[in-house]
């Protein structure tokens, strides 16, 4: 559980593999997506060429520090996550640097980047920023609950506090996993788990022309680049977490990609079927139906 | 020393005397006036010094050279001697401020004087029924008279008023004296005596007629307290009497009239005492109520006098039960109402306009601002002063024996009366001050002045005695105080050296005592002295002279230390009411804070009688206790010990409910206030929590697990602190709600019960103090600097106050909990916490508040320093140095305990053992493993470091030149904005979250409380209007008196 | 009415309270305690005839010093609230014409009258009457001459000299009591003398006198304050 | 105990009662009308019963009582009450030509 | 029974002392008020007077007839005359005060109605 220098090259090829992983899955979704919608869709790479041609643009714009600090913050938060999480396991080399700290550190870090971007969009000055933001953290005060007492339901459940150790717990067969030795904790997380996405219908948040990643009138070029990397990594990094605590984890790389993809598919299939709810519904929506399955969870332990 | 007899002989004479004067030599009359008073003054004192110091024994006079029963005698004891001294001095400083008046009115003014005040003495010395009844009527007749002073000098339009109240006076005098003499002779009748202690002797109650004559006379001596209802005609008088006139009325015709009502007593012997304690105790709680709407303020104090002779009464009226400490508890209540009262009505008599709001002319004055405290102190029985004395011994020999009906009463009826008073002095403190000059004449200020001495060395008797009796060091002794008392003296020096001179101390005081206290105590040690210090640093940003901060955030502070090193009950209790009362000054002293500092203030006070009334319970009849035998009290009583000194403490820490007083305090405070009471003084409520939690632990009241309700307070606190927190507009009021939430986190650790939930509770307050004290400073140098706390006016002034930014920043992080700041380290443990607690459903509530955290702080953040900068704000600077440095110290503290808890948490952790054996936290190295987790704080420190510096460094390079552009470059809606007020999104920033979950901040508990207070308004207002003001009704209302006493006391 | 109804109801109520007394109340068949000491010694200590006076003047002297101080009290303030204000100058100044006879008759009466008032007060150690019966059958001399002349100013000065001076003495004497006999107000400092003679019992004849002239003294200043018109 | 006496006491009671209710009775509306109205019957009528009262005295062996109450209690006090009313009329004669 | 001259005498009083109350509560001019002060005055010194008396003894003072040496027999209780004597002194004391105020009042309002004089109240 200490910190050793070789650690050092295992997290970086953990985040190595993750981004490219994510670039792909994020195409790859999106293609799907196109083509339900019967349209032709990007190519499977044209996350790499937008990356490689947002490094390459020039920029002079900054509207201060703050803003210039947010795609920092975004981007640390994310790699953070993922590096602060085991991701496979029983292999000391993708345990990554898991050793400074447990699942709650995981789950406060998560809102690093999204504080830090938030607080580099407000300085851009545009007041739609301030109003995505608005709307974004009233929506996750409320999506994060039933996925928070969820997550505390399992740890009460296995009376740890360890990825790893839960991760453990659920090993030895399909029958251990968390997802049917306590089922409405899961069921809890995975509402709370469509709410984190920002996908349909919770995305109002996003709503293009409502914050500034979408146009990138703001933020682009190289910021972007950076919340494009983010964008790879981070919804890999969440889905990493729910995987380990309901899922039984993965003991090994293509398990680990087959999880990670059926999990986001859930969010997109939902996003799919259902139209936007506007930010108070979707509130009243969390409030209503995966409030008290959190709760139910937590009681049920 | 001279024979008593001297102190009738020399006022009579001289009243005599005084009509062989040439009529037109006033200032001689007015000399031979003073000089009687000042001989009578110090017979009285020699009787004092020769009772306290030599401890003779009483003595009786003999008058026409014949014994008792057959003849008047008159007895001097030490009770006679302190109640002679009270009147002839207060006679003797009336007579002198009444100097204009008396010159004016001629001798036989300055001869009704004498006479009133030889009557009064008359009352106190003899021991002769019919000798007592004559006494009487020459105080009847003589005040009468008295109350005619008025018209001549303050003339204007009262002038007839105070006649028609001295007819009033005089009619409903008939009425007593009829009843008086009837009782008398039928007492004469059964036992053949007058002689009182004859009569004693004699069992007047078992002769035949002897219960209905002593009834007759009783109901008429008690009539001369004004009792509640037949109290009319003397508010009245109160009302229209020319203060000083008023001042002997209410300190000596009370004090006369309880002590005769204590002779009459020794007559009727035990069956009257619950007579007496119910008259006293529903004339205490009626006067009290009538109080409330009043505006006249000498009718006011006319209200608040009767109200202290009833709860006297109640004190004479329980003194089987209070035995021995019966004369203590008694003078102890009756010397503070007289002194207080003398001096307020002297005061009164300073200013020209006669509503309360016109008492903000005084302000003009401090040493008469002063005096004001000085006496509402007094009144309310704050320490030191003998009221607060009289009040513990009170309280707890009544719970002691299970009063606790009475108990209550006295303690709701003296909330009350604080609560009238504390306004009062908002009033005088906030109002917009009238022209008029208040005059300054020494005849006049010297009586206040004597006043305000009196009490202050009545303080230190009374400390003296209790020390005596119980065993106590001196209040006025503490070190602490003494130093905080001592700026009241220094309050003439710069601000700056004051507050070098505070910020000395209390380092000075911390590095000589540091070694004692355990880790715990250590740790608020530190918060208090060392925090204390530093928050000071910022109050060298003001200039001048600060008149009145030092003594009032000195006293705080004093309290706050005096607090943790307290080992009993008592030093606990008075460190509470001085940090109490050292604070309600501080927020007092806000622009708006008038109506906030009067709800603190109550708030507190409730509180604080609430603990009052736990310890006395749980003292069990004892004066005092260590507190670490609270785990020792029986079962019966122990969970409401619990109840009472958990409610009270928790009106401290602000738990929902009795929050309401929070936001409005903290956020109108001074800059360098707000810190203060929110960083620091919340602590004391949880320091409070922790002693009780410690000895009590786990208690079931009704099979309910009270730690369990605790929890559930404690989450309901902190969501509805967050929620509220999201909807403040005024930065401050944010960070004030901001604080009840984080109340509620540290209280719910507490209330956990287990290892970790303390240490979390102890991160939290450390945490909580560093970061909301940088907060607030902040905050409160922007609002310095833009003139408003309001966010929505604010924006973009990140580059304009560039280290306030910083420290808001660093804030919020440590706040919201992300890692790797301080915050985080809470959180860890209140996990870890509740893993092993066995209540979960508080939790989910826990839950919920805490992502709301991040609503308010945002906001907090982004529309002050963010968005879009007004043109108005354009010039703004950096806050002043003195703001800055401490927030600047604060970030690096956040830093160092976010790196490294260890420094704090570890010998706490070790110390928790003791009483928290399992659970403990095992500090390896850099991690911290508890049974459930892990945490290495540096790792975690370094990693988001490195990664932050190599993400930002990429970004460096491949934008480098990356130039600011103007404020108004951005696109949205398809035009460019060029006006920051419509372009800074800030106001209701939450407007669809107000939608979804505005219901959960309708305003309860404010409505609770305010229709709470308008009901007791009401009352007060429609239970006044009993007095109509018709001299006939307030005959109605004595006969109905002793009609409804013969009844319900059932005779 | 409703007043008179509540007047009634409560009135009721304390007479029932008086009724008890009075159904309880049996006389004495043989002096109390007190009684019986006052009858026993008063001739042989106090020297008195009367035991009444003894009681007022000597045994419950200090009840007596009160009461004259009521008095002076009464006196000073009514003619205090008298004074106030003062704001109607001379109006209403009294204008019933007053008989011949009357006049004449005060003439010769009112020093009668006052003799009268001063044999009563000497004698009321041995006499029913005493002090206040005399003062105010002195008082009544005043009131005649007061209705005989209404317009005639009484001499405050005078007035307020005899009541000072006497209540100055009684305060005196009464000391003389406390530093030569056995306490404040003792008659005995001078010779008790033989039961039934003027000169006897002490003190109590210069006493009652005192009093009898402080209280002509303070009725007078009264009836005097009350009869004359504003400009007092 | 002679039954004359006793008589004559019970008549002198029934006496001071009746005189009293005298005293106290509401006058009537045209004597009311003024507020001295009336008065001179009940304060005579007061100082009978003190006048009664000091008989009772003597009857009751109170001799110096039955003195000072026909002095003070009947003679000043009604002449002091008469000095008033007499002021008071002086007063609402002026008073209402004044205004 | 026949009552007794004091029991009688001390009812008389009662009575008196009623009536007297009943008239100041009722009466709302400020001399009729005091007029009937003065009545319960003297109810009360009747009631103190009787209360002393004592059957076919003489009044407590000493000549031919009286000695001093069986007085203890012969005289009534002389206490509560003493009493009377005071009370009465006083009383008129305290009705003198209450004329000059009412004279008084009346100056300054014209009336005599003490339901006039409420300013001060509540």
């Amino acid at each position: 559980m200490d910190f050793e220098w070789i650690k050092i090259p295992y997290a970086l090829l953990t985040l190595f593999i993750v981004v490219n992983f994510g670039m792909l899955l994020g195409a790859f979704i999106q293609k799907i997506g196109a083509r339900v919608g019967r349209r032709h869709g990007i190519p499977i790479w044209q996350n790499y060429a937008d990356l490689i041609k947002n490094f390459g643009l020039r920029t002079s714009i900054t509207h201060g520090v703050m803003f210039y600090l947010g795609p920092v913050f975004r981007l640390t938060g994310g790699i953070g996550l993922l590096l602060f999480v085991p991701t496979i396991y029983g292999s000391e080399m993708f345990s990554n640097l898991s050793f400074s700290g447990d699942l709650i550190l995981a789950l406060y870090f998560v809102f690093f980047g999204t504080l830090g971007m938030a607080l580099g969009a407000g300085e851009s000055g545009h007041p739609h920023a301030a109003i995505g933001i608005s709307r974004g953290l009233s929506q996750v005060s409320m999506a994060e609950l039933p996925f928070a007492l969820a997550v505390f339901a399992v740890a009460l459940q296995y009376q740890t506090l360890s990825v790893t150790d839960i991760v453990a717990a659920q090993q030895g067969g399909i029958a251990n996993w968390t997802l049917f030795t306590n089922p409405v904790a899961v069921a809890a997380a995975m509402l709370g788990f469509l709410g984190s996405m920002m996908r349909p219908p919770f995305d109002v948040v996003i709503a293009p022309q409502e914050i500034p990643i979408g146009p990138p009138t703001e933020y682009h070029s190289s910021y972007l680049a950076l919340m494009q990397t983010n964008r790879a990594i981070f919804p890999i990094a969440k889905i990493v977490i729910y995987m380990n605590l309901f899922f039984g984890g993965a003991a090994s790389w293509p398990v680990f990609f087959l999880k990670v993809f059926l999990i986001y598919m859930v969010s997109v299939i939902v996003g799919v079927v259902f139209p936007r709810f506007r930010v108070e519904q979707s509130i009243r929506w969390f409030l209503v139906w995966a409030v008290p399955l959190g709760v139910l969870s937590i009681v049920l332990v | 020393m001279v024979s008593p007899l001297y102190l009738i002989v020399l006022a009579l004479a001289a009243a005599f005397l005084l009509g062989l004067l040439n009529p037109e030599r006033r200032g001689r009359a007015y000399a031979v006036t003073l000089v009687a008073l000042a001989g009578m003054t110090l017979i009285s004192a020699d009787w004092l010094w020769a009772f306290t110091m030599e401890g003779i024994d009483p003595v009786d006079v003999y008058t026409a050279g014949a014994e008792p029963p057959f003849a008047i005698n008159l007895r001097m004891g030490l009770a006679e001697a302190a109640l002679t001294l009270l009147v002839n001095l207060t006679g003797l400083l009336s007579a002198l401020y009444l100097k204009d008046v008396l010159l004016a009115g001629g001798r036989r003014t300055m001869a009704v004087l004498l006479i009133s005040v030889m009557a009064l003495v008359g009352i106190i010395l003899t021991r002769d029924l019919f000798n007592l009844f004559v006494f009487f009527e020459l105080v009847v007749i003589s005040s009468a008279g008295l109350v005619l002073l008025a018209n001549d000098k303050d003339g204007g339009p009262a002038s007839g008023l105070s006649l028609s109240a001295g007819f009033k006076y005089l009619i409903v005098s008939q009425f007593i004296s009829a009843f008086l003499l009837l009782g008398i002779i039928f007492a004469y009748h059964a036992t053949g005596t007058l002689n009182i202690d004859g009569m004693a002797n004699a069992s007047l109650g078992l002769a035949t007629g002897g219960t209905i004559a002593f009834f007759l006379m009783f109901m008429a001596i008690v009539a001369e307290l004004k009792p509640f209802p037949a109290n009319g005609w003397a508010l009245d008088i109160y009302e229209s009497a020319h203060p000083a006139f008023s001042a002997i009325f209410s300190a000596a015709t009370g004090a006369a009239a309880l002590y005769a009502v204590d002779k009459l007593l020794l007559i009727g012997g035990a069956e009257w005492l619950p007579i007496a304690t119910g008259i006293g105790i529903v004339t205490f709680i009626a006067a009290n109520l009538f109080a409330l709407p009043q505006t006249h303020d000498r009718r006011l104090l006319g209200y608040s006098s009767i109200a202290q002779t009833g709860l006297v009464l109640v004190v004479l009226g329980q003194r089987d039960l209070l035995g021995d400490s019966t004369p203590f508890i008694a003078f102890g209540l009756l010397i503070s109402h007289a002194v207080a009262k003398a001096g307020l009505f002297w005061l009164s008599g300073l200013l020209k306009n006669r509503q309360l709001a016109d008492w903000a002319a005084l302000r003009q004055r401090p040493l008469l601002v002063f005096a004001f405290v000085t006496f509402t102190a007094m009144l309310t029985g704050l320490p030191p002063f003998p009221g607060f004395y009289a009040k513990w011994e009170l309280v707890h020999q009544l719970a002691g024996a299970g009063q606790f009906t009475l108990l209550g009463l006295i303690l709701l009826g003296a909330l009350i009366e604080a609560g009238y008073l504390f306004r009062w002095f908002g009033y005088l403190m906030k109002r917009e001050a009238p022209v008029e000059t208040v005059p300054c004449t020494g005849h006049k200020v010297g009586p206040v002045l004597v006043a305000v001495a009196a009490g202050w060395a009545l303080a230190y008797l009374w400390g003296d005695l209790a020390g005596g009796l119980f065993g106590r060091d001196n209040l006025l002794l503490a070190l602490p105080l003494l130093f905080a008392l001592s700026f009241l003296l220094l309050d003439w020096l710069p601000a700056w050296i004051k507050n070098s001179l505070a910020i000395a101390g209390m380092v000075a005081f911390f590095l000589l005592t540091w070694g004692e206290y355990d880790p715990l105590r250590l740790i608020f040690a530190i918060i208090f002295l060392i925090g204390g210090a530093l928050t000071l640093l910022a109050s060298y940003s003001v200039h001048g002279r600060r008149i009145g901060f030092y003594p009032a955030a000195m006293l705080m502070y004093a309290g706050m230390v005096m607090l943790i090193r307290a080992t009993t009950s008592f030093d606990f209790f008075a460190a509470w009411e001085l940090l109490t009362v050292g604070s309600y000054f501080l927020i007092l002293r806000g622009k708006h804070s008038e109506p906030h500092a009067l709800s603190y203030i109550l708030f507190s006070l409730g509180g604080a009688f609430l603990i009052l009334a736990g310890f006395a319970l749980a003292a069990a009849g004892a004066p005092q206790f260590d507190l670490a035998s609270l785990a020792q009290v029986a079962a019966p009583a122990a969970p409401w010990v619990f109840v009472l000194l958990a409610v009270g403490f928790m009106t401290k820490t602000a738990a929902i409910g009795l929050h309401i007083w929070l936001p409005g305090a903290h956020a109108e405070a001074e800059t360098d206030v707000s810190p203060m009471v929110s960083g620091i003084l919340l602590k004391a409520g949880l320091y409070g929590m922790m002693v009780l939690l410690l000895a009590m632990g786990k208690q079931q009241l009704y099979g309910v697990e009270l730690t369990h309700v605790l929890l559930w307070i404690a989450a309901l606190t902190a969501l509805i602190g967050n929620l509220m927190a999201v909807f403040q507009e005024d930065a401050k009021r944010l960070l004030a709600y901001s604080s009840i939430g984080q109340m509620g986190y540290a209280l719910f650790g507490l209330a956990l019960m287990n290892h970790l939930g303390w240490l979390m509770a102890l991160v939290f307050v450390i945490n909580h103090y560093i970061y909301k004290s940088m907060l607030f400073l902040a905050v409160g140098g922007v609002a310095k600097r833009t003139g408003t706390r309001e966010m929505y006016k604010m924006g973009g002034l990140i580059r304009l106050m560039p280290l306030s930014f910083i420290a808001v920043l660093i804030g919020i992080i440590a706040v919201s909990g992300v890692p790797p700041l301080s915050g985080f380290g809470g959180r860890w443990v209140f996990y870890n916490a509740i893993m092993s607690a066995e209540y979960r459903l508080p939790m989910v509530v826990l839950f919920m508040a805490g992502p709301i955290a991040f609503l308010y702080l945002f906001r907090l953040i982004y529309t002050i320093f963010l968005g879009q900068l007004k043109d108005e704000l354009r010039r703004v600077k950096e806050a002043p140095f003195w703001i800055v440095l401490p927030q600047m110290i604060y970030v690096a503290l956040l830093l160092v305990f976010a790196v490294v808890p260890g420094l704090a948490l570890r010998h706490v952790d070790a110390y928790l053992n003791q009483f928290f054996p399992e659970g403990g936290l095992h500090w390896g190295g850099g991690t911290i493993i508890s049974d459930y987790g892990y945490w290495n704080p540096v790792a975690i420190m370094i990693i988001v470091g490195v990664i932050f510096t190599t993400v930002f460094a990429l970004l460096l390079i491949v934008n480098r030149k990356a130039q600011m552009v103007k404020q108004f470059n951005i696109v949205f809606s398809a035009e460019r904005p060029f006006r920051p007020e419509t372009t800074h999104y800030a106001w209701n920033f939450y407007a669809p979250y107000r939608k979804a979950m505005g219901f959960l901040t309708q305003p309860f508990v404010t409505r609770f409380w305010d229709t709470l207070a308008d009901l007791l308004h009401t009352a007060g207002d429609l239970g006044r209007r009993l007095y109509d003001g018709n001299g006939q009704s307030y005959g109605f209302h004595f006969l109905a008196f002793v009609v409804i006493v013969f009844f319900v006391g059932g005779i | 009415m409703i007043k008179r109804f509540i007047a009634l109801t409560l009135l009721l109520a304390i007479g029932g309270l008086f009724a008890s007394l009075l159904l309880g109340y049996t006389p004495d068949s043989e002096l109390n305690q007190t009684a019986r000491y006052y009858a026993e010694r008063t001739s042989p200590d106090i020297g008195a005839a009367n035991i009444v006076t003894a009681i007022i003047v000597t045994y419950r002297g200090l009840d007596t010093l009160g009461e004259v101080t009521v008095l002076f009290l009464s006196a000073a303030i009514v003619g205090l609230v008298l004074a106030l204000g003062g704001k109607s100058g001379k109006t209403g100044r009294g204008t019933v014409p007053v008989g011949e006879l009357l006049t004449t008759g005060t003439r010769y009466l009112a020093p009668l009258i006052m003799l009268l008032g001063v044999y009563v007060f000497v004698n009321g150690h041995l006499t029913p009457g005493g002090g206040f019966q005399g003062g105010a059958i002195l008082a009544s001399g005043v009131l005649l001459l007061l209705l005989a002349d209404p317009l005639k100013r009484f001499s405050h000065v005078l007035i307020a000299t005899i009541e000072s001076f006497a209540g100055l003495l009684y305060v005196l004497i009464g000391l003389f009591g406390l530093v030569l006999a056995g306490g404040f107000l003792d008659n005995r400092f001078l010779p008790t003398g033989e039961l039934g003679a003027l000169f006897s019992a002490g003190a109590i004849p210069l006493i009652y006198s005192l009093i009898g002239l402080k209280v002509g003294a303070e009725f007078a200043s009264m009836l005097a304050s009350l009869s004359e018109s504003e400009t007092s | 105990m002679s039954p004359l006496l006793t008589g004559m006491t019970l008549v002198l009671c029934v006496a001071m009662i009746v005189a009293a209710l005298l005293a106290i009775r509401d006058p009537s509306p045209e004597v009311a009308k003024t507020d001295t109205g009336g008065l001179p019957i009940a304060i005579l009528a007061a100082g009978l019963v003190s006048l009664i009262a000091s008989i009772l005295f003597l009857i009751l062996a109170a001799p110096d009582v039955a003195m000072t109450e026909a002095a003070i209690g009947s003679g000043l006090t009604t002449f002091l009450f008469f000095f008033v009313l007499g002021r008071i009329r002086r007063h609402e004669t002026s008073g209402d030509n004044h205004d | 029974m026949m009552p007794s001259i004091a029991q009688l005498a001390m009812a008389t009083g009662f009575i008196l002392i009623l009536i007297g109350f009943y008239g100041a509560l009722t009466q709302r001019n400020l001399l009729r008020m005091i007029v009937a002060f003065t009545l319960s005055g003297t109810g009360v010194n009747i009631v103190i007077v009787a209360i002393g008396y004592m059957h076919g003894r003489t009044a407590p003072i000493l000549d031919a007839t009286v000695n001093a040496a069986d007085a203890v027999s012969r005289v009534i209780d002389p206490v509560p005359q003493a009493l009377v004597l005071t009370a009465i002194v006083i009383g008129l004391g305290v009705t003198a005060l209450m004329l000059a105020y009412a004279l008084k009042l009346h100056e300054q309002r014209r009336s005599l109605d003490i339901a006039k004089f409420t300013e001060l109240k509540w």
